[in-house]
């Protein structure tokens, strides 16, 4: 590939002013792991550049090293031509650089104020710190449209407001190299978009962006220039104008990837699940839900389309079996035709009568990190009968049924006795999709199924879902990504605030009008 | 139970208190930045006998307490060593800490002064000498505020006005100082600290040497103030009830006052009704010695809800694995 | 001829305490004859055995030992080797080769009663005991038995230090229920806890009350402030058996008044608080228990105790 | 940070941190003026040079199997039980009474039913602080040292008022009658013709702390409630999504655990002493927890950790014995041990990473 940002950089006119970042020579190993080789790259200032690869391709690491997070086994970081020695994230705060991390690095029960001046206090006492920092995040989201409460404490925020909150962070340290990574995976369509209008607005003021994102779409949507990374690698830095989706995940994953979803229309049957009146009071006596009235049929999906925090997991939880401790829930239910208990109930009941339940949270909850992938492979099915030998578990049955469906869902590495912890999140998903796809369960609930996954497992998990909805099971998708509620759904219900706002058909809408909904606007509660 | 009799109770409960809120308080700024420290009983031990040591040697209590504090802060640094600098676990280090203060105390106790481990009694300026506070007389006659005044908050040694103090200075440190919120950032997210640009090993370590001081001042205030000398195993188990109090405290000051305030207040009792008779029945001395720890567990099973530690509490930062 | 040999008990042989004087009588012996012996600490319950046969086995003899505690497994092990001589401070143990020392706790400890009942102001004086176990009783009861003799509408009032072993080594713990004991108006502490018992003495000195020592002779501590202590002869014990092995025959030996086993002391340090009244009371209790017309009840005998 | 092969990890470094304790040990003992090479002949050959020494530290370890096992159970599902010396305490309260119940005929019957006693006395005292976390959410770390407290107490009562024969100076119970004798291993040895251990108190109660550590292992690793109980220790959310009730673990591994801490008093209890003594349990509830920290919360593991303990016990007494060096000495050695091998072992690693680096590298 002759791309690469060095040529692409020396191609330009002499006069040009030198890239805002330029690294040269990047290399970084966790153990045995080559997380990042010999990696060059330019970005322009005032440009909004892209980075894109499979899960594990090394493109956190890259940017942690970025910002000063970890440190580089040899290479040199350049900031505007200078050579800097980034030595910690002080020294990258210094030179002007911010960094939204994936996982938010916010203390959860402090409050924004305290979690903005952290580290960039002004003196050794708070008080004063604390009155700038007002003044100044109310400029900043005068400016920004990046309104949060100051004094709300973090955790009890959305993570869409979370990461306002980190985006404020790196403001409020004058950063002008903003970088991002996978900031949308955690947002709503219409947050996605109020980001993308503040990263915009950032360029033109002259800052420089990098966004990481498995979302080809938000590539071609916003970003100036474009890298690619596979295996620790920098395989290509395009123009974005001069790209393809096509073409990027090609050179991401090394062959074709279709991305779209390509299924046969869904031939409903009778219906599985029936649910009239679900309320949900939780233990500080907050009503999570307020009536839900949902029915899914056997062979479709359906699709519960929502801004996160609008009652979703709630209702997986309840469905699943394990509403949180001390919540109180009432309504009727019935799976199959017989009355499915909504309280009291533990999630042992819902896979014995035929509910899976591919979790929101894969690693807090469809997932024991520290468990080998062969014990996480019967995880919530390890009483079944089929892996019991006398008193004992079946080890050899679970491993032999592991190493099947490793293979089977292209589980990478395909090592069962690897730590869940140890694999990306991409396989991470795949081994509990397969889990909870193979147990062949009448009912599947499936909860953001593909966040933070690449467009390579994407794509295999849809296929899978859908061939099980051909299969005759019934899905209930949750998810707060309307291209996959939009490409995967037969059926759309939108939640809002503990209530389904409608029902449409994919084809009788847009992802306009579902946002609508969504924010609560529309035609209230109808049926 | 007549005045004169709550007072006195109040009045031991104020002295009990004081080596267990300075251990609390120990425990609290420790554990408030994610550093577990089960050894607080041993550093309490190692600081009262090396103060007891020296104040006997140099016949000053300021050189003991200077000492007793000198020793906590060898032990906090073996801990934070072990702990943070080279993230082992750090409930064994604890674990080891205690041992440590065990052995070596009467190991050179019993080297130096050849007394089993005692040390010689203290006397005169080698001890802590109660201070009365001013007004104290003048105030008596008045009710109630002026006994309360005289006989229960007056007349304690130095040591105890010092843990009374640093009830305040920890909450003000704690959450209206550029260093407290850092800390306390430590203890719930290190890597929010790291990100930001600071220090989690330096905050850390920090965090570890101001628990050595309190435990430092704890164990002096035993040998030096409360009693005259350094006896093996004088803490008896002190250590763990402060850190039973932190967790009754939620890792909160002024709640650790109430805390250790409440175990003060139960022993002054079980020391002052050694047997309780109701009527017909007499509770025998074995209940009433118990009596604090029952009382502890129930109060702990009826009002207290779920304890919610630092969240990166007990955990080493480890960026790279 | 054949090593002596001392064990100590689990308290260790600086407990201020009886093992203490047990140290004590050996290293009197040590320095008079020039002789050496063998010394054991305890660590555990089961080394007292592997103790006793070792050092049985080495040809110790005669072998000595401190607390009740050896008498069980002393039991056991002596007719393993009837060659060796043992000497059980404390306990009675039955066997042709071992000699037991009883003392008669309870008659030095009426004799303190008696003491305190002539020195107390206020008719109130107390007891902290150590570990609540029965041998403390011991001491309580006849302490009880002679301040109420010499004062039957007097009070005494009783603490104990606590269940665990760290009973023994809670000074701060001893200095508070003296404390207590003074505010509810006593004004004589007697401390049978160990190493607590320090604590009980300091505060007791610091509060401008007057204490009784225990085991050792304890008048030292706060000259002209502990107003006598009861002194178990244990030291003579252990340096009568090394002395004289010989004269160690099977039975037991009662340590009491009439033997000197038991003592309250008297010394410079006491001297000015020891009032003419005082020690002729003390004085004709002395004679009349051991002329044998007073007997103090002994509250092993059945676990209770005459007086409150 | 270089990785060690999983042989220097396992080996090596317990095996370098043991002699860095050793050695600073040695300093100690040279600063209070003795000689470490005589302490360590005296250590060694006192507990491993004969089979007297070996019989001494087999006793020992056993105890600290059972309570290492205790803390590692509870461990594995995420709970920290300090109270294994309470529970060990009442432990010997069952065996006692139920060796005192019966004129039991001989051993073989009297040692299930004590084995059950001890287990079931132990589970209770730790019950009520399992049922307090799960269902108050009181923190069990405090109720459990409320519980260690509570039952001294409690046994202090019944020792020195209830079960004391009259007359007796001991806070003890009677001796428990003859067919209760546990057979030491000293007698099965000689029944294979050996010589072996004559005099120790190490008894059959070894070879249940054996099973106890191969059972442990079945339990957590190979069954479901195992698998439940580790499932719960890393992750309570996740363990709720997969239908592991948090009260029923909680409760069942504190039951485990109390039980193990228990048993613990066929060895001290009934296999050596013979009755219930005050303290009977002597601290080994607390080095449960650093044997079961050093084992790494695994039962073979625990067995070195206990046999390493039960080793610094018996050549700590010979040093105490037979030596001048005051017995406090031992308790610095164990602090050490406990020091490098449990929470220093990083920088053992650390040290010794380059070695393999630059093997590696070649
Ligand atoms: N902290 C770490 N310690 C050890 N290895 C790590 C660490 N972080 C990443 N790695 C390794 O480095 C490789 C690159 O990881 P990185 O997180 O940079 O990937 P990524 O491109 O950001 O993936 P994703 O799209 O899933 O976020 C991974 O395969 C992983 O094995
Ligand atoms: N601290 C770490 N130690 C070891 N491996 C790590 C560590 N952090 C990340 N990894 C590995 O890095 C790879 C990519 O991880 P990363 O967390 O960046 O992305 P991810 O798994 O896609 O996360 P998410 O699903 O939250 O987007 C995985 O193989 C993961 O196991
Ligand atoms: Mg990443
Ligand atoms: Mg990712």
């Amino acid at each position: 590939m002759g791309l690469t940002a060095a040529t692409g950089d020396a191609a330009r006119p002499a006069t040009a002013a030198p890239p805002a970042i330029e690294l040269r020579g990047i290399s970084k190993a966790f153990g045995p792991v080559q997380a990042n080789r010999d990696i060059a790259l330019a970005v322009r200032r005032g440009t909004i550049h892209g980075i894109v690869g499979e899960n594990g391709a090394g493109k956190s690491t890259l940017m942690s090293i970025l910002y000063g997070f970890y440190r580089p086994d040899a290479g040199q970081i350049l900031i505007d031509g200078r050579e800097v020695a980034i030595r910690d994230s002080q020294a990258a705060i210094r030179a002007g650089i911010g960094m939204v991390f994936q996982h938010f690095k916010l203390v959860p029960n402090f409050t924004v104020l305290e979690n903005v001046i952290l580290g960039a206090e002004d003196g050794a006492l708070l008080a004063p710190s604390l009155g700038r920092a007002r003044r100044e995040l109310r400029q900043l989201a005068a400016d920004y449209q990046l309104e949060v409460d100051p004094d709300a404490v973090v955790e009890d925020l959305s993570v869409g407001h979370q990461q306002r909150v980190e985006i404020l962070k790196a403001l409020y340290r004058r950063a002008d190299i903003l970088i991002l990574d996978e900031p949308t995976g955690v947002l709503t369509p219409p947050e996605a978009d109020h980001l993308f209008r503040i990263l915009r607005g950032l360029r033109d003021q002259g800052a420089t962006v990098i966004l990481i994102t498995h979302k080809l779409r938000e590539i071609m949507q916003i970003t100036d220039a474009v890298s690619v990374m596979r295996r620790g690698e920098m395989v290509a830095t395009v123009p974005t104008a001069d790209t393809t989706p096509e073409a990027l995940a090609e050179l991401m994953v090394g062959r074709k990837v279709l991305l779209r979803v390509d299924k046969a229309p869904a031939a409903p049957g009778a219906p599985v699940m029936e649910l009239a009146g679900l309320r949900m009071v939780d233990a500080d006596g907050v009503e999570r839900l307020r009536g839900i009235d949902l029915t899914v049929r056997a062979g479709e999906i359906l699709g519960i389309a929502g801004v996160s925090g609008n009652g979703q997991s709630q209702l997986l939880q309840i469905l699943g079996g394990y509403p949180e401790p001390g919540a109180q829930v009432t309504g009727r239910a019935t799976l199959k035709g017989a009355a499915l208990p909504l309280a009291g109930a533990d999630a042992r009941q819902r896979r014995r009568v035929g509910i899976g339940n591919i979790p929101e949270d894969r690693q807090a909850e469809g997932l024991v990190m520290d468990f080998a992938a062969w014990e996480n492979m019967v995880f919530g099915h390890h009483r079944d009968p089929e892996y019991q030998a006398g008193a004992m578990m079946d080890n050899d049955a679970i491993r032999q049924r592991t190493a099947r469906l490793m293979q089977r869902f292209d589980v990478r590495p395909p090592l069962s006795d690897l730590a869940a912890r140890n694999f990306s999140g991409g396989n991470q998903q795949k081994i509990v999709c397969a889990r909870e796809i193979e147990e062949g369960p009448a009912l599947l609930l499936v909860g953001q199924p593909t966040r933070g996954v690449d467009i390579g497992a994407i794509e295999f998990i849809h296929r899978r879902l859908v061939e099980m909805r051909d299969a005759g099971a019934a899905i209930l998708l949750v998810s707060v990504e309307l291209d996959e509620i939009l490409a995967l759904s037969d059926r759309i219900a939108v939640m809002f605030d503990g209530r389904i706002m409608g029902e449409r058909l994919p084809g009788a809408t847009t992802a306009g009008e579902l946002g609508l909904m969504m924010a609560g606007v529309g035609e209230g509660r109808a049926r | 139970m007549d005045l004169a009799t709550l007072l006195q109770i109040l009045d031991s409960a104020t002295r009990l208190m004081a080596p267990l809120l300075l251990a609390c308080l120990a425990g609290l700024w420790s554990e408030r930045a994610g550093v577990f420290d089960i050894g607080l009983e041993g550093k309490m031990l190692i600081a009262a006998f090396a103060a007891a040591a020296v104040a006997a040697v140099t016949g000053s209590v300021w050189a003991g307490l200077a000492a007793g504090i000198g020793a906590s802060l060898a032990l906090a640094c073996v801990h934070a060593l072990a702990a943070i600098t080279f993230r082992g676990n750090q409930l064994i280090s604890g674990v080891a800490i205690n041992f440590l203060a065990s052995g070596l105390t009467v190991l050179l106790g019993q080297s130096w002064f050849g007394l089993g481990g005692r040390t010689p009694s203290l006397e005169g300026a080698a001890r802590f000498a109660p201070v009365t506070l001013p007004g104290a007389e003048a105030l008596r006659g008045v009710p109630v505020i002026g006994p309360l005044y005289a006989e229960v908050l007056s007349g304690h040694t130095p040591l105890v006005y010092l843990a009374l103090a640093l009830v305040p200075a920890t909450g003000w440190v704690l959450y209206r100082t550029r260093f407290g919120l850092r800390l306390r950032a430590v203890g719930e997210n290190p890597a929010s600290v790291d990100t930001a640009g600071v220090s989690v090993v330096r905050l850390r370590w920090a965090a570890v040497l101001i628990a050595g001081v309190l435990c430092g001042v704890a164990g002096a205030y035993l040998a030096t103030g409360l009693s005259a000398g350094f006896v093996k195993e004088m803490t008896a188990g002190r250590g763990y009830i402060a850190l039973a109090a932190l967790i009754f405290a939620n890792w909160r000051p002024w709640r650790a006052l109430g805390a250790t305030f409440l175990f003060g207040l139960m022993e002054a009792v079980a020391n002052r009704f050694p047997s309780l008779e109701l009527g017909p029945i007499t509770v025998p001395s074995m209940v009433m010695t118990a009596l604090p720890y029952i009382l502890t567990v129930i109060i702990l099973a009826g009002f207290i809800g779920r304890a919610t530690p630092p969240r990166a509490g007990g955990e080493p930062y480890v960026k790279e694995r | 001829s054949a090593e002596p040999a001392l064990i100590f008990d689990l308290g260790g042989k600086f407990d201020k305490s009886f093992n203490e004087a047990a140290y004590a009588g050996a290293e009197r012996w040590k320095a008079e004859t020039g002789g050496t012996y063998k010394e054991l600490e305890m660590q555990s319950e089961a080394q007292r055995e592997q103790a006793l046969r070792r050092l049985a086995q080495a040809g110790a003899d005669p072998i000595v030992m401190t607390g009740f505690a050896f008498g069980d497994v002393l039991n056991k092990v002596a007719p393993d080797y009837p060659d060796n001589r043992f000497v059980i401070i404390d306990m009675v143990v039955d066997q042709p080769n071992v000699q037991s020392i009883v003392f008669t706790e309870e008659q030095g400890s009426y004799l303190a009663g008696i003491a305190a009942a002539k020195a107390s102001k206020t008719g109130t004086v107390g007891f902290i005991g150590g570990m609540d176990i029965p041998l403390i009783h011991k001491f309580q009861c006849g302490y009880a038995q002679g301040f109420k003799a010499a004062r039957p509408d007097g009070k005494v009032l009783v603490n104990y230090t606590g269940t665990t072993p760290a009973a023994w080594n809670d000074p701060v713990k001893g200095g508070e229920l003296a404390r207590a004991q003074k505010s509810q108006g006593a004004d004589v502490i007697y401390a049978a806890a160990g190493g607590t018992g320090i604590g009980v003495l300091q505060a007791a000195a610091d509060e401008g009350i007057l204490s009784i020592g225990v085991d050792s002779n304890q008048n030292h501590l706060h000259p002209g402030k502990v107003l006598t202590s009861v002194v178990k002869r244990v030291d003579n014990s252990v340096y009568d058996a090394f002395s004289n092995p010989e004269a160690i025959t099977g039975g037991v030996k009662v340590m009491d008044l009439k033997s000197d086993g038991v003592t309250l002391a008297m010394d410079e340090h006491n001297k000015a608080l020891m009032t003419e009244d005082m020690v002729k009371a003390i004085d004709e209790a002395r004679a009349a228990i051991v002329a044998g017309t007073l007997t103090v009840h002994d509250y092993m005998t059945d676990n209770a105790c005459p007086v409150e | 940070m270089t990785r060690l092969p999983r042989w220097a990890d396992l080996v090596l470094t317990p095996l370098i941190s043991l002699v860095l304790a050793f050695g600073l040990s040695a300093l100690v003992i040279l600063a209070i003026g003795e000689s470490p090479w005589l302490a360590l002949k005296t250590m060694v050959t006192g507990a491993l040079g004969s089979s007297y020494g070996w019989g001494y530290t087999l006793y020992y370890a056993t105890n600290f199997v059972f309570t290492g096992l205790a803390v590692a159970v509870a461990y594995h599902a995420g709970l920290f039980n300090i109270g294994g010396e309470g529970q060990a305490a009442m432990g010997g309260l069952g065996v006692a009474l139920v060796c005192l119940a019966l004129p039991w005929p001989h051993w073989a019957l009297a040692l299930p039913a004590a084995m059950l006693g001890g287990a079931a006395f132990g589970a209770l005292w730790a019950l009520i602080p399992a049922w307090l976390q799960a269902k108050r959410g009181s923190h069990i770390v405090i109720t459990t040292i409320m519980f260690n407290f509570i039952a001294a107490a409690a046994l202090n009562y019944l020792l020195a008022n209830v079960l004391r024969p009259t007359g007796s100076m001991d806070p003890a119970t009677a001796r428990f009658p003859e067919g209760t004798a546990l057979p030491r291993l000293t007698d099965m040895a000689a029944a294979l013709g050996l010589d072996w251990g004559k005099a120790t108190p190490a008894n059959v109660s070894f070879l249940v702390a054996l099973a106890a550590c191969g059972l442990v292992w079945l339990l957590i690793w190979r069954t479901r409630l195992g698998y439940e109980i580790r499932a719960f220790g890393k992750s309570e959310r996740a363990a709720r999504y997969a239908g592991i009730s948090p009260a029923r673990i909680t409760v069942v591994a504190m039951l485990i655990s109390g039980g193990l801490a228990g048993l613990m008093a066929i060895n001290n209890v009934m296999g050596e002493a013979g009755r219930l003594v005050l303290n009977s349990v002597e601290g080994a509830g607390f080095i449960g927890i650093a044997v079961a920290l050093m084992g790494r919360n695994h039962p073979l593991g625990i067995l070195l950790a206990a046999l390493l303990f039960g080793f610094l016990y018996q050549g700590g007494g010979e040093l105490a014995l037979f030596t001048q060096i005051p017995r406090e000495l031992i308790v610095v050695i164990q602090a050490l041990v406990i020091l490098f091998t449990g929470a220093l072992d990083n920088m053992v690693r650390m040290l010794i990473a380059p070695l393999f680096a630059r093997r590696g590298g070649a």
